[in-house]
């Protein structure tokens, strides 16, 4: 806690990546860019993930010909495995959906969306 | 401005903060916490116990296997939608 | 060991894992036959149900809890998945699969005329699956991974309807929605894994510390699963994704709403429920406060939209909005009693666990309800409707149990819970009370209304030939009525065998 | 439909590539317990391989050759393998995803490890998980080809305004 804020580099990266999917999200009116939004949010959460689990020098904890020293924290590259694979279902669903509502509204703006019958 | 914007406006501002801070407080980059038992303990006895040379894969595959199967669920789940949503309509 | 006592100790795994497989043979088992799936979704449910069942009584009775570690034998240190199931888990699993079982009963004419119905009951069972796991979970990622796979099926299920723009635009709100949700929920685990590094739910509410990043982490679950439970600033998607699936569909979607809602509840009363008792003080203070002042907009919202809808499922949606209120509205002046040290904190609890009981069947049998008209009329504007009871008769009876129970009128399950919810909050402050008896005042006078507009009157000429609904149907809405008025005649019996002790797992941590 | 599909140069080079990537990704599977990757990253690239093959030849020549009812089939076969391996954890271990013959000189997969850092990492270990890794990739392959085939062949055929 006491140490410079600098090398917290990668946190604030995170950060930054969150912020950027949420802006798209938030104020973006393109269905393709909301979907962007998403996986850039995910990426982030993925990348934070990954972060957690590095140990200053370590080595990946793989014992295969390795090179000796301590090893990077197993658990969090695990969960972002899961995460990666989660988020691939999750963007298939979404953009079948989009190509669904172009398909019905012939258009990508979400303020056109939604209103109307069948 | 619509009222859409200044809500999406506040809210966020109120989520960048939230991560921000979090950002600068969370524990410096490349020193987790002192006890790190979890992990310690999958780095130390992986070989012993599941057999496998690779610590993420024993964690992937036994240590958490139930996520794993939870993960191919959401695969096999993620196919089915797919195929649901594009099925053939009776016409 | 007997066989017995193996199925037994291994039943909290069969529980996700039966559904999961029947799921995965599916697809296989359509090849085969229509009605053979049909059955085989429903037997897979029924056995689920039974291990629940079994379950239950061995915990409600036998007053204990199971754990069960998933692949070995428990370390010092936790590191493998562990189930933890309480009283509180199997009484959510007990809704999700009631849910469930009779949304799939109902399927079997409700659906019958439409294509893709392998995928459709592959897709229940998953969700089932889904919500299963997320309450008896006692691990927050894999708590994270169930709440994807119920919120991705039940994204798919909603836009089922592919050929309504509609459908397709709430199926899209959803999964937006919800995977913002889960990638927050996510982001607040990788935050409590990076201070205490476990994941384990037990683990942490020993290791827990309150301090900054934690109350950062508290304020993402809390605020993420709320989203999911649709509580009132971000309500928007539910009535839409309510009122454009399929009836079996919405009925099912409460149960997953009630999950999340589940969510809320561990993540505060067991992961934050070791933090020190006058940090614990003040926190239930402002939580408290924070949720009662949500729970009463959240009320109102529902109220009032519900009185403008003329969709039926709108209408009905926008009353789960409202009953959502209710749940929220006992648990947080709960927390708020607790905070100023009140004894009254333990009823308030009780009321919020068996009105989410309550509020499942009622909402669902008016889901089904509105789904047996459908069927009927294919028409769902209130407009349109008219002397429906001539033709209908035992939908009528149906939706008259369903309005009276919703309202909380006597003999009704509703009754019940919100009664013992209006003694319980009028400790806290008399002007909630009236609120609160007021908004429920208000949902009779909305489906008073329907049931005039729609079932009574004269006969249009147009529905003069309607039928009534199939004989799947009816055995699916009477199976709840049965339930609703069974809760309604024996509240105590209910309430001293199965909502007492999940009160007490909510309960335990805070009042002792 | 006469133009489905790029120029013959992009097939030919495709399906030269192809049985590489194919071998590549199986490596990566069957080695997932020693070397970094495993089912789902092996399937990742054995799937890509196969949309590339979709990209070259068109979803309509692709649909002809496999169905996607063929590809669910074969990911829901993939899916119970993987659960019936942790329930036959459940009978020989007596818990459910137990690796019950890791390190126990089981024929397959059985043979005990080399603790520490070993110079040549043996194939033969680690118990179910190069199998469980095997119906992962099976899975993985099937799944991912069939989100991508399906949802190319419903643009195409809106494009093509049938």
């Amino acid at each position: 806690m006491t140490l410079p804020f600098a090398l917290n580099i990668p946190y604030i990266a995170v950060a930054l990546l969150i912020l950027l999917g949420l802006y798209a999200v938030i104020f973006k009116r393109n269905l393709i860019k909301i979907v962007i939004g998403i996986t850039l949010i995910e990426s982030g959460v993925n990348m934070f993930l990954i972060t957690l689990g590095y140990r200053k020098g370590s080595i990946a904890p793989i014992y295969t010909s390795s090179p000796g020293g301590i090893m990077a924290l197993p658990v969090p590259q695990a969960l972002t495995l899961t995460s990666i694979v989660i988020g691939v279902a999750v963007l298939a669903l979404m953009l079948s959906l989009v190509i669904h509502l172009y398909r019905h509204y012939n258009t990508l703006d979400v303020r056109k969306i939604g209103g109307g019958k069948e | 401005m619509s009222k859409r914007e200044l809500v999406g406006i506040v809210a966020f501002s109120i989520v960048a903060i939230f991560f921000v801070f979090t950002a600068l407080m969370i524990h410096p980059f490349g020193s987790p916490p002192s006890d790190t038992n979890m992990d310690d303990y999958i780095i130390d006895n992986a070989q012993t116990e599941t057999g496998a040379n690779n610590a993420v894969t024993s964690v992937v595959f036994d240590y958490r296997g139930f996520d794993t199967l939870g993960e191919a669920t959401i695969l096999f789940t993620a196919v089915a939608g797919v195929i649901l949503l594009f099925r053939r309509l009776k016409k | 060991m007997n066989i017995y006592e193996i199925l037994l100790t291994n039943s909290p795994a069969l529980i996700v894992a039966i559904p999961l497989l029947g799921a995965f043979l599916t697809p296989l088992i359509s090849r085969i036959n229509g009605k053979l799936r049909n059955l085989f979704a429903i037997s897979v449910l029924g056995l689920t149900g039974f291990f629940i069942f079994w379950l239950a009584a061995n915990i409600f009775i036998g007053k204990e809890t199971f754990s069960y570690v998933f692949g070995g034998v428990e370390t010092s240190t936790v590191i493998r998945i562990i189930f933890e199931v309480d009283a509180l888990s199997i009484f959510m699993a007990i809704i999700a699969i009631i849910l469930a079982f009779v949304g799939t009963v109902y399927s079997w004419a409700f659906m019958k005329d439409n294509t893709g119905l392998d995928k459709y009951y592959t897709l229940i069972l998953l969700m089932t699956t889904g919500m299963l796991g997320m309450v008896l979970t006692g691990d927050m990622f894999n708590f994270f991974v169930f709440l994807e796979i119920t919120s991705i099926s039940s994204c798919a299920l909603i836009a089922f309807r592919t050929n309504q723009g509609f459908a397709i635009d709430a199926g899209f709100k959803y999964i937006v929605i919800s995977a913002i949700g889960a990638l927050f929920v996510l982001f607040a685990i990788a935050l409590l894994y990076s201070q205490y590094n476990a994941l384990n739910m037990a683990v942490l509410a020993n290791a827990i510390k309150y301090d900054f990043v934690d109350k950062i982490a508290l304020v993402l679950l809390v605020g993420a699963l709320a989203m999911k439970a649709g509580i009132v600033p971000m309500h928007m998607w539910l009535p839409d994704a309510y009122g454009r699936a399929p009836a079996p569909i919405s009925l099912i979607l409460v149960g997953v709403t009630q999950a999340s809602l589940y969510g809320v509840l561990r993540v505060v009363f067991t992961v934050y429920g070791g933090i020190s008792e006058i940090l614990k003080v003040n926190a239930y203070l402002s939580l408290g406060t924070i949720v009662v002042i949500l729970a009463i907009a959240t009320m109102l919202v529902g109220v009032i939209m519900a009185l403008k809808q003329f969709d039926f499922k709108r209408m009905i949606a926008y009353a789960a909005v409202a009953e959502i209120g209710f749940m929220i509205l006992a648990i947080g002046t709960g927390l708020y009693l607790v905070g100023v040290g009140s004894l009254g904190a333990d009823m308030a609890f009780k009321g919020g666990v068996f009105h989410i009981i309550n509020d499942a069947l009622d909402i669902g049998l008016l889901f089904l309800v509105a789904g047996s008209v459908y069927y009927a009329t294919k028409e769902t504007s209130l407009d349109k409707m008219g002397g429906l009871a001539r033709n209908m008769k035992y939908t009528t009876i149906f939706f008259i149990i369903g309005l009276l129970a919703v309202a909380g009128m006597p003999p009704m399950n509703g009754f019940a819970s919100k009664l013992i919810i209006y003694e319980s909050i009028y400790q806290a402050s008399p002007l909630l009370s009236i609120v609160a008896i007021l908004s429920s005042i208000m949902l009779l006078a909305v489906f008073v209304k329907v049931f005039h507009s729609a079932f009574l009157g004269p006969a249009i000429p147009k529905f003069k030939n309607v039928k009534e609904a199939p004989k799947s149907m009816l055995l699916a809405m009477l199976l709840i009525a049965c339930l609703i008025i069974f809760f309604g005649l024996f509240p105590d019996f209910i309430i001293n065998n199965i909502v007492e002790p999940a009160t007490n797992v909510l309960t335990g941590g805070v009042l002792s | 439909m006469k133009d489905e599909g790029m120029s013959r140069i992009v097939k030919t080079i495709t399906s030269t590539i192809f049985p590489f990537i194919f071998i590549y990704g199986l490596y990566i599977i069957a080695h997932g317990h020693l070397t970094p990757g495993g089912g789902f990253q092996g399937g990742a690239v054995v799937a890509s391989g196969c949309v590339m093959i979709l990209v070259a030849y068109g979803s309509v020549w692709m649909m002809k050759k496999i169905k996607e009812k063929n590809l669910s089939v074969l990911e829901s076969l993939g899916a119970i393998g993987f659960i019936g391996l942790a329930f036959l954890g459940l009978i020989f271990g007596e818990v459910f995803f137990s690796n019950y013959f890791a390190n126990s000189k089981f024929f397959l997969f059985g043979e005990e490890v080399t603790f520490g850092v070993p110079e040549f990492a043996n194939i033969n270990t680690a118990g179910i998980l190069p199998l469980m890794n095997f119906a992962v990739g099976l899975k993985v392959i099937a799944g991912l080809f069939a989100i991508v085939l399906i949802m190319a062949y419903a643009t195409s055929k809106n494009k093509e305004g049938e």
